[in-house]
């Protein structure tokens, strides 16, 4: 084992130790048995180690000073960056005997400002899946490093006297100022070689509409905490736009000022920031441009192309008039022409509520026009290498641009990645790439904020390569991503101070200011009209909001996190609105045909209450054909519809019911219209009426010291997720898969309600985060037979797992039904150096549920007390508050007058579920603001 | 073939009533160690024999009287002294909710001791006991009814006993030995 | 009079006949069954049944509530025969015992099984715990356990007692074939029962204060099983007269039951003599009435629960009476409150093809009313996003019929074992018809 | 008529109700008295250890202080086990017996942690504070036992719940009061309070020790 936690094998030939020769002529059978034992054994085999922070490819850890003596034994924390379509946002790892554990947000970086997402949280299951790539491959077949060395050798020697003639390199989207700097070596050293991206989710049309307006690739960065109005044509301010978790922050720190940001969306799904608009107008895609004209010509913009007519557009128009600078458009996913038509709104509006910035990525270009090109020069035999970085366009290319029969032609193909996905698939060589907990590089954020990448984890895959390090060797000078890295910003920074800079720069999470915005003239002729769309039924794509485009497939936690507004878990779902559904005569879950193009795919039905008629929605991301068997067959592909250019929309969809059944599996039973007595809204200032103490037959239980309570406002929730992913990050929550959420056996201790209420054309949405609500007097307590379910000293409704002997009658007993059982047991799919080591794993047939993160409060305490002192506010923080973008929850001690969650239930919207009940929750909720689309009670 | 000690003498009836008469007589003329035997209970006769069925109805109720005592105790000295803990908000001693059990268990306890309480006082189980020696005995769980004298009474002697019983007008009389 | 003992007696010691054997097998593999069901619930946890959050509960405490149900109405009747000394006692009080009995035992088996750690199931008895831990003396859930623990006791000793001097009876006459063997056991059990007047008397005045303890005894057994459900704030379940409801609908499962036996005994049995048509007649007619009373009950609750109760009591009611659970609902009032009331008919209530279905179908309808009260009650919960449905697998539909097979076994092992009408009580009451007769 | 049973059933009855009733006594006081005695929780059985260390020596005849290999008692939740430096500190100078120290050798050519097995390990759900314990005045010796006379270590206690609670319910009983104070401002202890007349402590609470 030596070897793993000596300095991780680079690139460096020299530093290879020789393959046993037997191996690579060894029988394909043994090889893989022998590599499916390493898969189970080598994540558990390092959980033995203990502390390799001494280790120089390690990254660095947090308030490194103070912890260094303990570092080795207990836990440390990281400050680095993921990425997400290229960006980054930052986050704080956990680790603990130099694992994992636990990602958080990091509070300094702008893309974060310490919350997470669902795809952040669910990196620590990525980084220890044990069906990641952790072989290099030749066809298949695992090879030794020394093969590999050699490929590249002949390759470099094979394209240096032609140039590069030939040679190809994809890569997903790229913002790493070393990566970014790296390639332009190689594109200097091969002049005839070509670099292309490629990313399913990228938004080309944003790129090509600030082309239009001002003549160069510009990123249009909004700041809703300054918009008074703003009007998403199609865009998700809140939920899928880069830099979401900011604009969060931004929209309800706003809104909690008083100055809530009228957010008016106009688009064609529910979306999470439609679902929380004051104002939505289901728009089908065909009607986006003529809206958008029909609002910019009432604006008064000049150099319109064209008309366009929308009876809402007046309304809309008049209301971001009234806001005058503070208004603010944003476009998303559409033509070029509706961005261009976004931008020069904020021209005329002089909307002073956005940063015009330079774009994030090292390369920016339409990575749909890009991908089209190499498959048509690799169809046309123009290309002899291919090298695709990280990115998996066999699966996620629109299949109409037969890139995959365009690579399987390829001599060679070499394939750097993640997992042994489609495109590894169809390379001659596989190498696997290490999870970006493990690595080190740089990126940077949604407004070109850089950041460098430490790794927080001791390296899982002992062959993984970085794109830099393979591309060194390429050039001949081999270097470890490290060193790039460091040159990158010695170069930046200059010799003096530099490493002050680099270990600040690591410690804080961030290496740099963004860059300053830029002052652009809108350029003349930007307005372009699209081709009117054919009427009819039209599909619309979107990325899921599970799995993205497809990349996060392979995550449990993300394939059984109920998809926000559908509650849909383990796959996809053409959604619809309900009248168009009532046209083809569908109940929800009906299978139906979808055919665009001479291409077809069957998908089962969902109901989407809101969603514009006359189109349907087709989630990206499902269907995957390989990579491990979480992801694989988990709904369909929407990619074979998908036009080649990369649409977002598609015209001509025709849509034939089965007459099947498809399985669908969704925590969903009331996919209906349904309010309940759950939310409460109040109008703007209004207080709701503060129930006096229902009196008790018995003196109250006393709480001397802490009383925690939770309060959660559900004003501020978009329903994001990140919550309930977090609780199960957290807590050691399994995943039970498809078969037994479809059961009803699903295990989140943390579930998001979804209600609908309003008109079923256009509803609003709330969204719950239901914890349990460690009432004070608890029913689970008294019908529990064995005192397995208790209350402490300081109020929490305890669960004591070894005690249980699940009758279960706790949560017939539980109004709010958030305890749950284990039907079988989980513990040894959880017992991995990736769980918790705080929280204890739960037995077959017991009773679990939240323990409002009892660990940390009962570590937190103890820490207080050893230093003689007592806990301070804001130093017990539940996983789930720590987690959620817009600071929806907080957490504290109602004893004390001062807490924040004290302060939160003194405001006029305090209020407890289902308080009629009696059960006193010490979790409450804040009521929603009503807002014009709803009426207040 | 030495002869034991008689045990008494039995007078078998064929009737219930000619069985209680006999009884009377017996009691009448000053015979107090005595029994009757039927198939099935005869009232008449245990009323004639002085025979108080109470004593079962004390047990059961000084039994369901402890069971209750130790159940409910049991439930306060562990709820109120040995663990207190907060159950959903109720006080420790939340004795309304430890009534269930406690009926439960005193009825339990009655049942349990009412009959155990009768075996004891009927000194069962016996399985051997000098009655079955006597002729014809086994009907006596079907059809025939009995009346015995035991040879420790004051004026038993064996003569003077089976005259008085042959008196009775009995299907037969016969001598019980005693082993 | 050695004629009344003579064919109870009689059916007892002959050998088995071909029926019997056959019977006997067939419950067998209804038993194996059972173990593979119970295995699975074992080994692979309950995991194997259909549950989920909120249906924590299904077959397992339908089940239970049913059988138990089945025993405390059967149960009831023998104790308030044997307390008001009416006729019928003769002719069906050891079948209502020996029923009651066999349903409790297959009841029994539920409450341990359906637990999630079904070994972990003595931390419901107070003893002390190594931990120091003890059970919570206020769940429904332990005076359920003491329930059911007091009602097996009980209805055992309630049993037993009155079978002491029949067994005796079986003694004695074994003795008097030469079977010493059979003398032997059936003289263990008899205790050296004699017959003794001062005994009889001591066994009477016990015979009837256990008989009196069993009707609180059973009503307050079958009121915790409703408490388990009545104490919870699930809207369908939340309600004052549920205990009451459970109750009266139990009364035609376990008089359907104890009818369909008598009817099929007797024929086996040859018994008619002492099963006459007279008992079977009232035995149906009292069917009949308990069917009335369950309707009574429904019509109760429709009412209440419609007129008086709270919005979201009613959307509860409406749901499971209107709703997805209506067919369990009106299957229920079809099966176990009307159908008996064909039995008001004499002709009918003279078949044997009417009267063992019109039994069992009782029974079956008491079944669905638990289904309706257990899966059905939570159609409608307070928070909508956690309504879930519920399917039985497999191993609830294999646990189920295997504690059928059980039920069946023990009552066959009874007919075959032990006098299957109360000899002592037969004696008895026809030397009072006798003397009634010779007195006109 | 005959007896069925002879005059001896009745004695070989009442015997077989004695034996039965006093054997289902006996068979529960004998499972009670086990889970309680030692040999149930492996007291007195030294678990298998890469060196074979002896606290008899070190803590006994050396007399060096628990602090001194076990440095995180005072300070953090895990007292710590001794890292092959520490050993070595000492080592490379006395008792140098190159052969026995291979094992830490090995685990600082590996950069990793001794393997030291643990005999006072607690099961997952129970979370214990060395920290919390020691500056309370829970000494040592309370839970490990005599280990300075013990040359291979072993379990001195249940560890049960049971024994925890004992200590729990009745701190002052288990604690030195010299070394710290009676009840510190801000442990658990100073948090005892009332309800209907029943004292009632945090230290009891279930969430006080378990996860």
């Amino acid at each position: 084992m030596s070897d793993r936690t000596g300095p991780r094998r680079g690139p460096d030939p020299a530093a290879e130790p020789p393959q046993p020769a037997a191996l690579a002529s060894a029988p394909q059978a043994a090889l893989e048995r022998r590599d499916a034992l390493r898969l189970m054994g080598a994540s558990l085999a390092l959980a033995s180690l203990a502390g390799c922070d001494d280790v120089p490819e390690h990254g660095h850890p947090l308030h490194a000073p103070a912890r260094a003596a303990d570092a080795a034994a207990a836990s440390a924390e990281y400050a680095t960056v993921l990425e997400m379509d290229g960006l980054s946002r930052g986050v704080v790892v956990r680790t603990r005997n130099g694992h994992a554990v636990k990602l958080e947000g990091n509070p300094r970086h702008p893309a974060s400002l310490g919350a997470t997402d669902i795809f952040a949280e669910a990196a620590v299951l990525s980084l220890h899946d044990p069906h990641r790539s952790r072989r290099i491959r030749r066809d298949g077949r695992p090879v030794p490093t020394a093969m590999l060395q050699d490929a590249l050798a002949n390759m470099r020697a094979e394209l240096a006297p032609r140039g590069g003639r030939g040679l190809r390199i994809l890569t997903g989207p790229v913002s790493s100022p070393t990566l970014g700097r790296v390639m332009g070596q190689v594109l200097a050293a091969f002049p005839e070689a070509r670099w292309h991206q490629h990313d399913p989710l990228a938004d080309d049309a944003a790129l090509e509409g600030a082309m239009r307006a001002f003549g160069r690739p510009a990123t249009a960065v909004p700041e809703m905490g300054r918009a008074r109005t703003v009007l998403c044509l199609g865009a998700d301010p809140l939920g899928t736009m880069p830099g979401h978790l900011r604009h969060a922050r931004d929209w309800i720190g706003a809104r909690r000022a008083g100055r809530a940001p009228r957010l008016i969306v106009a688009e064609a799904a529910l979306s999470l920031s439609g679902a929380r608009a004051d104002h939505r107008i289901p728009l089908h895609p065909a009607e986006a441009e003529p809206f958008a004209r029909a609002v910019a010509a009432a604006l008064g913009v000049e150099g319109l192309a064209a008309g366009g007519q929308h009876p809402a557009a007046a309304e809309v128009a008049s209301a971001l008039a009234a806001a005058g600078p503070e208004a603010l458009v944003i476009a998303g996913h559409g033509s070029a022409a509706l961005h261009a038509l976004a931008h020069a709104m904020n021209r005329r509006l002089g909307s002073s509520a956005l940063r015009l910035l330079p774009h994030p990525l090292a390369r920016p270009e339409p990575m749909g026009a890009s991908l089209a090109t190499l498959a048509a020069e690799m169809a046309a035999g123009e290309v002899t290498h291919c090298l695709i970085f990280g990115a998996n366009p066999a699966y996620d290319a629109p299949a109409a641009l037969g890139f995959e029969a365009a690579l399987r032609k390829l001599p060679f193909a070499l394939h750097l990645g993640f997992r042994q996905d489609e495109t590894a698939r169809l390379c001659s060589w596989h190498v696997p790439l290490p999870h970006p907990l493990e690595a080190w590089g740089d990126s940077r954020a949604f407004d070109g904020t850089p950041a460098i990448r430490q790794p927080a984890t001791v390296p899982l895959v002992e062959e993984a390569w970085g794109e830099v390090e393979l591309l060194s060797v390429l050039l001949g000078a081999s270097v470890t991503a490290r060193a790039a890295v460091e040159a990158s910003w010695r170069a930046a920074w200059g010799e003096e101070g530099f490493d002050a800079r680099w270990a600040g720069a690591l410690e804080e999470g961030i290496a740099g200011d963004p860059p300053t915005p830029l002052e652009l003239p809108l350029g003349a002729n930007w307005d372009r009209p699209s081709p009117l769309l054919p009427s009819g039924l039209a599909a619309v794509f979107a990325p899921d909001s599970g799995t993205r485009g497809g990349a996060e497939a392979h995550e449990a936690w993300l394939q059984e996190m109920p998809r926000p507004l559908t509650k849909i878990t383990w796959g996809n779902a053409a959604l619809m609105a309900p009248a168009t559904a009532a046209e083809f005569g569908l109940s929800p879950g009906d299978e139906v045909e979808l055919s665009l193009g001479g291409r077809s795919l069957l998908a089962p039905f969902w109901p989407m209450p809101g969603h514009a008629p006359g189109c349907v929605t087709l989630p990206l991301g499902g269907g995957r054909r390989a990579g491990g068997p979480v992801g694989e067959g988990r709904g369909f592909d929407a990619y074979a519809l998908r036009p080649a250019d990369g649409a977002w929309v598609a015209p001509g969809l025709s849509l034939r019911p089965t007459g099947r059944k498809a399985p669908l599996v969704t925590t969903d039973s009331h996919h209906r219209i349904d309010s309940s007595e759950a939310i409460r809204t109040v109008a703007p200032g209004e207080a709701l009426p503060q129930p006096e103490r229902d009196a008790s037959l018995y003196k109250d239980w006393p709480y001397p010291g802490h009383a925690w309570g939770m309060a959660i406002d559900l004003d501020a929730c978009i329903g994001c997720n990140a919550c309930a992913l977090a609780c199960q990050a957290e807590n050691n929550v399994p995943v039970v898969g498809p078969l037994a959420v479809s059961q009803g056996r699903e295990m989140h201790w943390l579930r998001v309600d979804r209600y609908h209420h309003g008109p079923e054309e256009n509803p609003a949405a709330s969204f719950q985060p239901v914890p349990c609500m460690h009432c004070e007097q608890a029913p689970c307590e008294p019908v529990c037979p064995v005192n397995a379910t208790l209350h402490d000293h300081e109020g929490l409704n305890v669960m004591v797992y070894p005690r249980c002997i699940g009758t279960r009658t706790c949560s017939n007993n539980c109004p709010y039904k958030v305890r749950r059982f284990n039907w079988s047991d989980h513990r040894r799919f959880l017992d991995t150096p990736a769980r918790n080591p705080d929280v204890s794993l739960r037995p077959r047939g017991v009773m679990e549920k939240c323990t409002y993160c009892v660990h940390r409060i009962t570590t937190a305490r103890s820490a207080a007390s050893t230093e003689g002192r007592a806990l301070q506010d804001g130093e017990v923080e539940t996983a789930c508050q720590r987690a959620c973008p817009t600071r929806a929850i907080t957490f504290g001690d109602i004893n004390d007058p001062e807490s924040d969650v004290s302060r939160a239930r003194q405001g006029g919207r305090h209020y407890a579920m289902l308080g009629q009940l009696g059960t006193r929750p010490r979790t409450t909720y804040l009521a929603r603001v009503a807002t014009d689309t709803e009426d207040a009670p | 073939m030495s002869h034991p000690p008689p045990f008494g003498l039995m007078a078998e009836f064929d009737e219930a009533e000619t069985m209680t008469a006999a009884v009377r007589t017996a009691r009448a003329a000053g015979w107090t160690r005595l029994e009757a035997y039927s198939p099935y209970p005869v009232p008449e006769a245990a009323e004639a024999l002085g025979v108080s069925a109470a004593p079962v109805g004390y047990i059961a109720m000084a039994a369901a009287a402890a069971g209750a005592a130790i159940s409910a105790g049991a439930a306060w000295y562990v709820s109120v002294h040995l663990y207190p803990v907060n159950v959903g908000g109720r006080p420790p001693n939340a004795w309304p909710v430890f009534l269930p059990t406690t009926y439960l268990v005193a009825i339990l306890w009655a049942c349990a001791a009412a009959l155990i309480g009768m075996l004891a006082l009927n000194g069962l189980p016996r399985l051997h006991h000098p009655a079955f020696f006597a002729r014809g005995f086994h009907r006596a769980s079907e059809d025939r009814f009995f009346l015995f004298l035991s040879a420790e009474d004051p004026l038993y002697d064996e003569d003077g006993a089976a005259h008085f019983l042959r008196g009775l007008a009995p299907l037969r009389v016969s001598e019980v030995r005693s082993e | 009079m050695s004629d009344i003992t003579a064919p109870v007696a009689e059916a007892a010691l002959r050998p088995g006949a071909w029926g019997f054997r056959i019977a006997v097998l067939l419950c067998a593999a209804g038993i194996l069954l059972l173990g593979i069901s119970v295995s699975a619930v074992l080994v692979a946890g309950i995991g194997v049944w259909g549950n989920n959050i909120p249906h924590v509960w299904g077959f397992d405490l339908i089940a239970y509530a049913w059988w138990i149900g089945i025993a405390n109405a059967a149960s009831l009747f023998a104790a308030i025969l044997v307390l008001r000394r009416h006729g019928l006692r003769t002719a069906v009080n050891r079948f209502a015992e020996a029923a009651a009995l066999a349903a409790i035992l297959a009841a029994a088996l539920y409450p341990i099984l359906h637990l999630g750690r079904p070994w972990l199931f003595h931390w419901t008895l107070a003893y002390p715990h190594r931990a120091g831990l003890w059970p919570q003396f206020g769940s429904p859930l332990v005076w359920d356990f003491w329930g059911i623990m007091s009602h097996v006791i009980v209805t055992s000793l309630f049993w037993f007692i009155g079978l002491i001097p029949d067994l005796a009876t079986m003694r004695d006459r074994a003795a008097a074939r030469g079977r010493i063997r059979a003398a032997r056991a059936y003289g263990l059990f008899a205790l050296g029962w004699r017959g003794s007047v001062t005994h009889w008397h001591r066994h009477q005045a016990a015979y009837r204060l256990v008989a009196a303890m069993v009707l609180p005894l059973l009503l307050w057994a079958q009121t915790v099983v409703a408490l388990e459900f009545a104490t919870t704030l699930v809207p369908a379940w939340h309600q004052a007269r549920l205990p009451l409801h459970v109750v009266v609908t139990g009364l035609p499962s376990g008089l359907g039951v104890v009818l369909a036996l008598a009817a099929v005994l007797r024929m086996a049995l040859s018994l008619e003599r002492f099963v006459d048509d007279a008992d079977m007649d009232l035995l149906a007619r009292l069917l009949a009435c308990a069917g009335l009373a369950a309707g009574l009950a429904y019509a109760h609750e429709l009412l209440v629960g419609f007129l008086e109760e709270d919005e979201t009591t009613r959307a509860a009611l409406s749901a499971r009476v209107l709703g997805a659970g209506a067919p369990a609902y009106w299957g229920a009032v079809l099966l176990g409150a009307l159908l008996p009331q064909v039995l008001w008919f004499a002709g009918l209530r003279s078949r044997a093809a009417v009267v063992v279905p019109v039994g069992i179908l009782a029974a079956a309808g008491v079944w669905l009313d638990r289904w309706s009260i257990v899966v059905d009650g939570l159609l409608r919960d307070h928070l909508p996003t956690m309504s879930r449905g519920y399917t039985p697998s497999p191993a609830e539909w294999g646990l189920l019929g295997g504690t059928v097979a059980l039920f069946a076994m023990v009552l066959l092992l009874f007919g075959r074992m032990i006098p299957a009408v109360s000899m002592f009580e037969t004696r008895h009451e026809e030397s009072e018809t006798e003397a009634e007769e010779e007195e006109r | 008529m005959a007896q069925i049973f002879t005059t001896q059933a009745d004695a070989r009855l009442r015997l077989a109700l004695i034996v039965g009733a006093a054997l289902v006594l006996l068979i529960g006081a004998a499972v009670f008295a086990y889970v309680r005695s030692g040999n149930a929780w492996a007291i007195g059985r030294p678990a298998a250890q890469p060196i074979p260390f002896s606290h008899a020596v070190h803590a006994g005849d050396l007399g060096l202080d628990c602090r001194f290999c076990h440095a995180g008692v005072e300070r953090r939740t895990d007292a710590g086990m001794p890292s092959a430096e520490t050993c070595l500190g000492c080592h490379e100078r006395v008792w140098n017996v190159t052969a026995q120290f291979a094992p830490l050798r090995a685990a600082i050519a590996r950069r990793a942690a001794v393997e030291w097995s643990s005999v006072s390990r607690l099961p997952d759900h129970a979370r214990f504070d060395h920290a919390a314990h020691s500056q309370a005045g829970v000494t040592c010796e309370s839970c490990h036992g005599k280990v300075q006379e013990m040359p291979r270590t072993a379990r001195a206690e249940t560890l049960s719940m049971g024994f925890c609670l004992d200590c729990h319910r009745n701190p002052a009983a288990g604690t030195q009061p010299a070394a710290a104070p009676a009840v510190r401002p801000h442990g658990l202890q100073s948090l005892r309070y009332e309800h209907y007349g029943v004292e009632v402590s945090p230290l009891t609470r279930c969430s006080t020790c378990h996860r």
